[in-house]
């Protein structure tokens, strides 16, 4: 069962999907899971390393290929689009468009396939396209603001497509075709200026992509104004599109990675590459910073994202076997975290209707397997041992401190610590704290939603216990692309300077815990007692139970520490004084940019595509 | 039988030297306890040192006059203290009533609505006298005679009984 | 085999529990004497957590209250294991920086986390105040033991004391270093200019002013015992281990007293005065021990 | 300004002649007027200067049948210091609220009306309470309220039967 078959079957099912869920939705996204698991299945038990085509026309056809290279990143793209459809059979009671939001999704899943599998740039162009266009759709279903939000998003998402495309076009021009295989052997006729551009094309086009600053400025509004189930798909999966793109234009262009272990070409050949090392730097610091600063529990996440799209990016363009190993094992990390969080806050936003911290509270008396599922993953998000997220980090340190590069290491220790603070803050806001008297009532989520919640929270434990499971193929990815692979077995890893045991470090956990447990056990049993029972300096509070956020200190949780920043630019605010500056001076393009409806949009890319198609074909 | 009894006087003998106290100043007695608790008295040589919290402590102080709009406070502080604990009646006020005997606003003896297991005369006592006077408490603790957070917990409709007719019927109660 | 690093495992933890109370204990006779008081006896600290266990109540604000001081008493105590005390090392081989680094967050993120979840406004202030305090402290610390490992070529604990039998303390090959990492280790402990977190009389004893009873003599031992890992790390960084517990215990007792005699005339800093603090001076003088000592390791 | 001539001034420009100063210090002065001129006459020293209310008392005139309001002014302009009286009848007392002149006047009138009893028009928060915690006397400042009956009463004394012995706790009914 080859990849073209299993993106046709895809394409069939869509169609069909949409028909059940016009006739009953819930029948429509189980029938979706279904298909994900059935695809799934194929491709783990029938499919074959091998590449495939898919004729459209008699001399055009897309090129497919299933390998080592990209197997992982396969695997992880339907995973995550199997737990987030389960997580829908009940998590999209509430949406307007069901069966036109599940057609979608199962066309965001074909462009998954297509994008990963694909053997040839403009394959993985048409897919990249594919989903941009479908996420558009998809964020405008979202919340009050998100035509907005989905305009900024198709504005940026076109920026990098007209990036790529351009890029593409060059390499077609310099080695006369487009699939890998043809530019692997003729990777020696490029020169170098013009290697240079093309890397640099498709760098930024992933950065976009990837949310890194300062090209991060579609996250925010996207994350927070887009339909939940599809927040979590977006920084799941959608965001990493950015970094396969990365990925694999360094494995044609070997600047970002000592593919042959020599040190010496990688200085000579270019600067870049440390260029974009330290912007994942700042990345990270800023990203850190902004989420630190947030009320919204999306938004906050969403620039937790921009933090860790900069770990992924240094991790890449760091240029260790190590690094990439833990840049690899870091986008898996983000994407079960960012959606245990996703699907967590989407959870609460099911029952309550809101995401703002400082309204809700005391959520975890009501819903505590999402508190469980939130708990793990920003564990795991901030790196804290036994968990997944411990692993990918201690990777990309361990590179940091065998080359001594203190900047970069003093900005991922920033973000890690940092993490504590932006991901402890929903934690104690939504979850813990004191619980609104209208909240009262709230249930814990229907089934579906938590299989999809648990699933996440057992995947992110056992990762890391074992990491093995999922170093293995990357082990296997590193041989395959011709790097020297990193040492690792089922639960322990390798580095130059010594050897972590993962399985070690969760039992003595376990013990200490086992052993706190007998102390506290010994010794006489606590009252339990309501939680409006507090030291007050001897006031007493239940009347102000009416007015729910007088007692819950969850507004302006880090003041103290925002204090700092208080005189400190923002680049959203930039782009916007740079954008009405450029707006009133160009009163007539304005109109094309700032119409309300996108229909001058629309005319204006189609334009485009057309000059670009009449000079390369006339 | 008797390892309980054995484990009964060693609990009592570490409780007694290690003693926290509720910050909670009612009255002008307060002004006392800084020269007991720094240099030239030192508390902490007998094990007590200041805490903030109630849930923390062990001994609330009442020192001084108490209004029946902070008894309400105090009784409230006073449950959400963690047995064993212990009330220290502190100047003549707590006693009954003190100079203030007539007031419309402040009560006259303390023993109706807490359990107090240690009074200290005088206006105000002096720190020697609340030095000697903790001595005393440390002594009951360690014969296991400072027993009036039982008492509170046998005869609490008594002691309820007693504090709304002070406060009236919209007495705030923990449990 | 496992029989024996349980052994050692719990006699490591009773030997802390046995050492740094006393110490801690003994502490407070020090400050006592700097203040021109005689100060109470040394074991008193044991009386204090054997009163606090022994009580006959105290109140749980929930599960999590619950969950939240074992995830922070047992992430502690797990994190003993993993430090090397001059020759005895609990499991051999297992002393990893970054997992004891990370390890010792666990305790704070259970002691956040059950703090947050008895709902008082105060404990969250508390936590909010210790987290944003740990943003300054860390960063200065971990760079320079950045530079040390990358002198170095280890991250094993084990591996950085190995090193030191050879070339001599860190101490003198690094002093800025040694100085700024002294002082984060006193933020890290909440000592006296860094106790904001704490501030008992401006926010009632912050994250601890719900704890009662039991749970409180847990989380006193669990500062206990945080307080060796910390203390312990320094020694271990700094001052070269030790060649036999003795030793190491001795150094030991040297670092934590002069902490507890600086600390005890000094008054408190706001929160964000002491992240200020530590990223002016503290970040720029770990950044400056930084370009001296890969000057000196390159030449 | 000196006194004299600041007293000149009120005389001379506020219309009613029969008004009479009365001086207390040399920075300081009294003044006794009737209720229905008191919005009018504040209203008036507020213009020329006394812009500051320091204080709203009262006083319980049991043998006359009357309560005395008491509203002290304070200018820094004129460096004087007024106390302005007005008495009002005991039984049934009421009087304007002076909240639209001076907003803070709301809780000294509060703080009168919960000792005193006093009403005053036009002040929202009449009959509600202030420091008094569920209060069930008369008002507490009143002459013809008893402190020592209601301590007696409210407040009762434990009798000791052995005093010398050791006390033992005993719930005494």
């Amino acid at each position: 069962m080859t990849i073209s078959y299993l993106i046709i079957t895809a394409g069939i099912m869509s169609a069909i999907i949409y028909l059940v869920s016009k006739f009953n939705w819930k029948a429509g996204t189980i029938l979706q899971t279904l298909t994900f698991l059935i695809i799934g299945y194929f491709l783990y038990h029938n499919g074959d390393y091998s590449s495939s085509q898919l004729a459209i026309f008699n001399n055009i056809s897309l090129n497919f290929t299933y390998s080592y290279f990209n197997e992982i990143f396969l695997y992880l793209g339907i995973s995550v689009m199997i737990i987030v459809s389960l997580f829908s059979i009940d998590g999209i009671k509430n949406y307007q468009y069901k069966p036109v939001y599940n057609f979608l999704t199962t066309l965001i899943f074909m462009s998954i396939l297509g994008v990963f599998g694909a053997a040839d740039f403009i394959t993985l162009f048409i897919f990249w396209e594919l989903m941009t266009w479908v996420s558009f759709f998809l964020i405008s279903m979202g919340k009050k603001y998100s035509k907005k939000a989905a305009l900024l998003f198709l504005f940026m998402s076109m920026i990098a497509a007209y990036l790529m495309i351009t890029g593409i076009f060059l390499i077609d021009n310099a080695v006369g075709g487009i699939t890998f295989s043809n530019l692997i052997n003729n990777y020696g006729s490029i020169s170098y200026s013009l290697k240079f551009k093309i890397l640099m094309l498709f760098v930024l086009a992933g950065l976009i992509k990837g949310g890194v600053y300062p090209l991060h400025i579609w996250m925010r509004t996207s994350y927070s104004e887009s339909p939940d189930s599809f927040t979590s798909i977006l920084s799941g999966i959608l965001m990493k599109f950015g970094f396969y793109l990365i990925y694999l234009i360094g494995l044609f262009f070997p600047v970002a990675f000592i593919l042959k272990n020599n040190p010496s070409k990688l200085i000579s050949e270019l600067p870049s590459s440390t260029f974009f090392a330290y912007l994942a730097g700042i990345s990270i610091i800023i990203g850190t910073i902004a989420a630190i600063l947030q009320n919204d529990a999306k938004k906050l996440i969403a620039f937790s994202s921009v933090s860790h799209a900069g770990y992924i990016l240094l991790a890449f363009t760091y240029g260790t076997s190590m690094a990439f190993a833990g840049g690899v094992t870091h986008i898996l990390v983000h994407a079960l975290t960012a959606l245990g969080m996703f699907l967590s806050i989407g959870a609460v936003y099911f029952r309550t209707g809101t995401t703002k911290i400082d309204e809700l509270g005391g959520l975890i008396k009501n819903m505590p397997l999402t508190f469980t599922t939130y708990l793990v993953s920003i564990i795991s998000l901030a790196g804290i041992p036994p968990l997944f997220g411990f692993v990918s980090k201690w990777m990309i340190y361990q590179s940091l401190i065998i080359n001594g590069s203190y900047f970069l290491a003093f900005a991922a220790f920033f973000g890690s610590i940092g993490s504590f603070m932006y991901v402890f803050r929903p934690l104690a806001g939504v979850f813990l704290g004191q619980r609104p008297k209208k909240f009262e009532n709230v249930k814990e989520v229907p089934f579906f939603m938590k299989a999809g919640m648990l699933i996440v929270t057992i995947l992110t434990v056992l990762f890391g216990v074992l990491p093995g499971l999922v170093l293995k193929p990357i082990i296997s990815m590193q041989q395959s692309i011709g790097i020297e692979p990193i040492k690792a077995s089922l639960y322990r890893l390798f580095s130059g300077l010594t050897t972590l045991d993962m399985l070690v470090v969760f039992t003595v956990f376990g013990a200490g815990f086992i052993l706190a447990l007998i102390i506290f056990l010994l010794f006489a049993k606590p009252t339990r007692v309501k939680q409006h029972e507090q030291y007050t300096a001897g006031e007493i509070v239940p009347e102000l139970q009416t007015q729910p956020s007088i007692y819950h200190y969850a507004k302006n949780y880090y003041k103290p520490f925002s204090r700092i920043f208080d005189k400190f630019p923002s680049m959203e605010k930039l782009y916007k004084k740079g954008a009405e500056y450029l707006s009133s001076s160009f009163g007539v393009i304005e109109e094309f940019f700032y119409e309300e409806s996108i229909n001058g949009y629309i005319w204006l890319i189609s334009i485009t595509f057309l000059v670009i198609i009449a000079i390369r074909w006339f | 039988m008797y390892t309980k009894k054995l484990m009964e006087k060693i609990k009592n003998i570490i409780r007694g030297h290690s003693l926290f106290m509720l910050h909670y100043c009612t009255g002008c007695g307060a002004i006392e306890l800084p020269p007991t608790m720094t240099s030239r008295f030192d508390m902490e040589r007998l094990g007590i040192a200041p805490m903030a919290t109630p849930r923390q402590a062990d001994i609330l102080l009442i020192t001084g006059y108490l209004s029946a709009k902070t008894l309400r406070r105090v009784i409230y502080t006073y449950e959400q203290m963690q047995s064993p604990k212990w009330v220290v009646g502190f100047g003549s006020c707590t006693i009954n009533g003190g100079i203030y005997y007539d007031s419309y606003s402040t009560i006259n003896e303390l023993d109706l609505y807490l359990p107090v297991d240690l009074y200290l005369a005088g206006c105000m006592p002096r720190p020697e006298a609340i030095i000697n006077g903790f001595e005393r408490l440390i002594e009951k603790i360690e014969n296991g005679d400072a027993d009036g957070w039982k008492h509170y917990k046998q005869n609490r409709e008594w002691y309820k009984k007693n504090q709304k007719q002070a406060l009236g019927d919209s007495l705030y109660t923990t449990r | 085999m496992i029989l024996n690093i349980i052994f050692r495992g719990l006699i490591l933890i009773f030997g802390a529990f046995l050492f740094q109370v006393a110490l801690s204990g003994f502490s407070r006779k020090v400050v006592a004497r700097i203040q021109k008081r005689y100060g109470p006896v040394f074991w008193q600290n044991f009386r204090d957590i054997f009163k606090f266990l022994f009580k006959e109540t105290s109140i749980s604000h929930g599960f999590i209250f619950d969950f939240g001081v074992l995830m922070a008493f047992g992430g502690t105590m797990a994190t003993l294991i993993f430090l090397p005390y001059g020759s005895f090392e609990v499991i051999p081989g297992q002393t990893n920086f970054i997992v004891v680094i990370y390890l010792l967050a666990i305790g704070l993120l259970g002691m956040a986390m059950s703090a947050v979840g008895s709902a008082n406004p105060n404990a969250s202030i508390g936590i909010s105040r210790a987290l944003t305090q740990m943003l300054g402290y860390e960063l200065p610390f971990l760079i320079v033991v950045l530079v040390m490992m990358y002198i170095n070529k280890t991250s094993s604990i084990g591996g950085l004391v190995q090193s030191q039998i050879q070339n001599g303390w860190n101490l003198w090959s690094m002093p800025i270093g040694a100085g700024v990492s002294f002082v984060s280790v006193m933020g890290m402990l909440g000592k006296k200019p860094f106790d904001s977190p704490i501030a008992p009389a401006e926010i009632a004893s912050g994250p601890l002013v719900e704890y009662s009873g039991k749970y409180l003599g847990i989380l006193m031992l669990q500062h206990d015992f945080a307080t060796v890992i910390e203390v312990g790390l320094f020694v271990n960084l700094f001052l070269g281990g030790g060649s036999n517990i003795l030793i190491f215990a001795i150094k030991y007792i040297v670092v934590y007293i002069l902490m507890v005699i600086i600390s005890s005339f000094l008054p408190r800093f706001k929160v964000e005065e002491s992240v200020k603090f530590f990223w002016k001076w503290g970040l720029s003088l770990a950044f400056l021990q930084a370009v001296i000592s890969l000057g000196i390791y390159l030449i | 300004m000196e006194q004299k001539k600041v007293i000149e001034k009120i005389s001379n420009e506020y219309g009613i002649k029969k008004i009479k100063f009365k001086k207390i210090e040399n920075q300081q002065f009294k003044v006794k007027i009737n209720k229905k001129e008191i919005i009018n006459f504040l209203t008036y020293l507020k213009n020329i200067g006394f812009w500051q209310l320091s204080l709203i008392t009262a006083v319980d005139w049991i043998d006359n049948n009357q309560f005395e309001i008491v509203y002290n002014l304070v200018s820094w302009e004129l460096e004087q210091h007024i106390i302005v009286k007005t008495f009002i009848p005991r039984e049934n007392p009421r009087i304007t609220s002076i909240i639209n002149i001076w907003p803070v006047a709301k809780y000294y009138e509060w703080d009168v009306n919960e000792y005193f009893g006093v009403v005053f028009d036009g002040n929202p928060n009449n009959g509600k309470e202030l420091f008094l915690e569920n209060w069930d006397d008369k008002p507490p400042m009143r002459k013809d309220f008893d402190p020592l009956n209601y301590s007696k009463e409210k407040f009762p004394e434990k009798e000791y039967k052995n005093f010398r012995m050791k006390r033992k706790r005993e719930v005494i009914e």
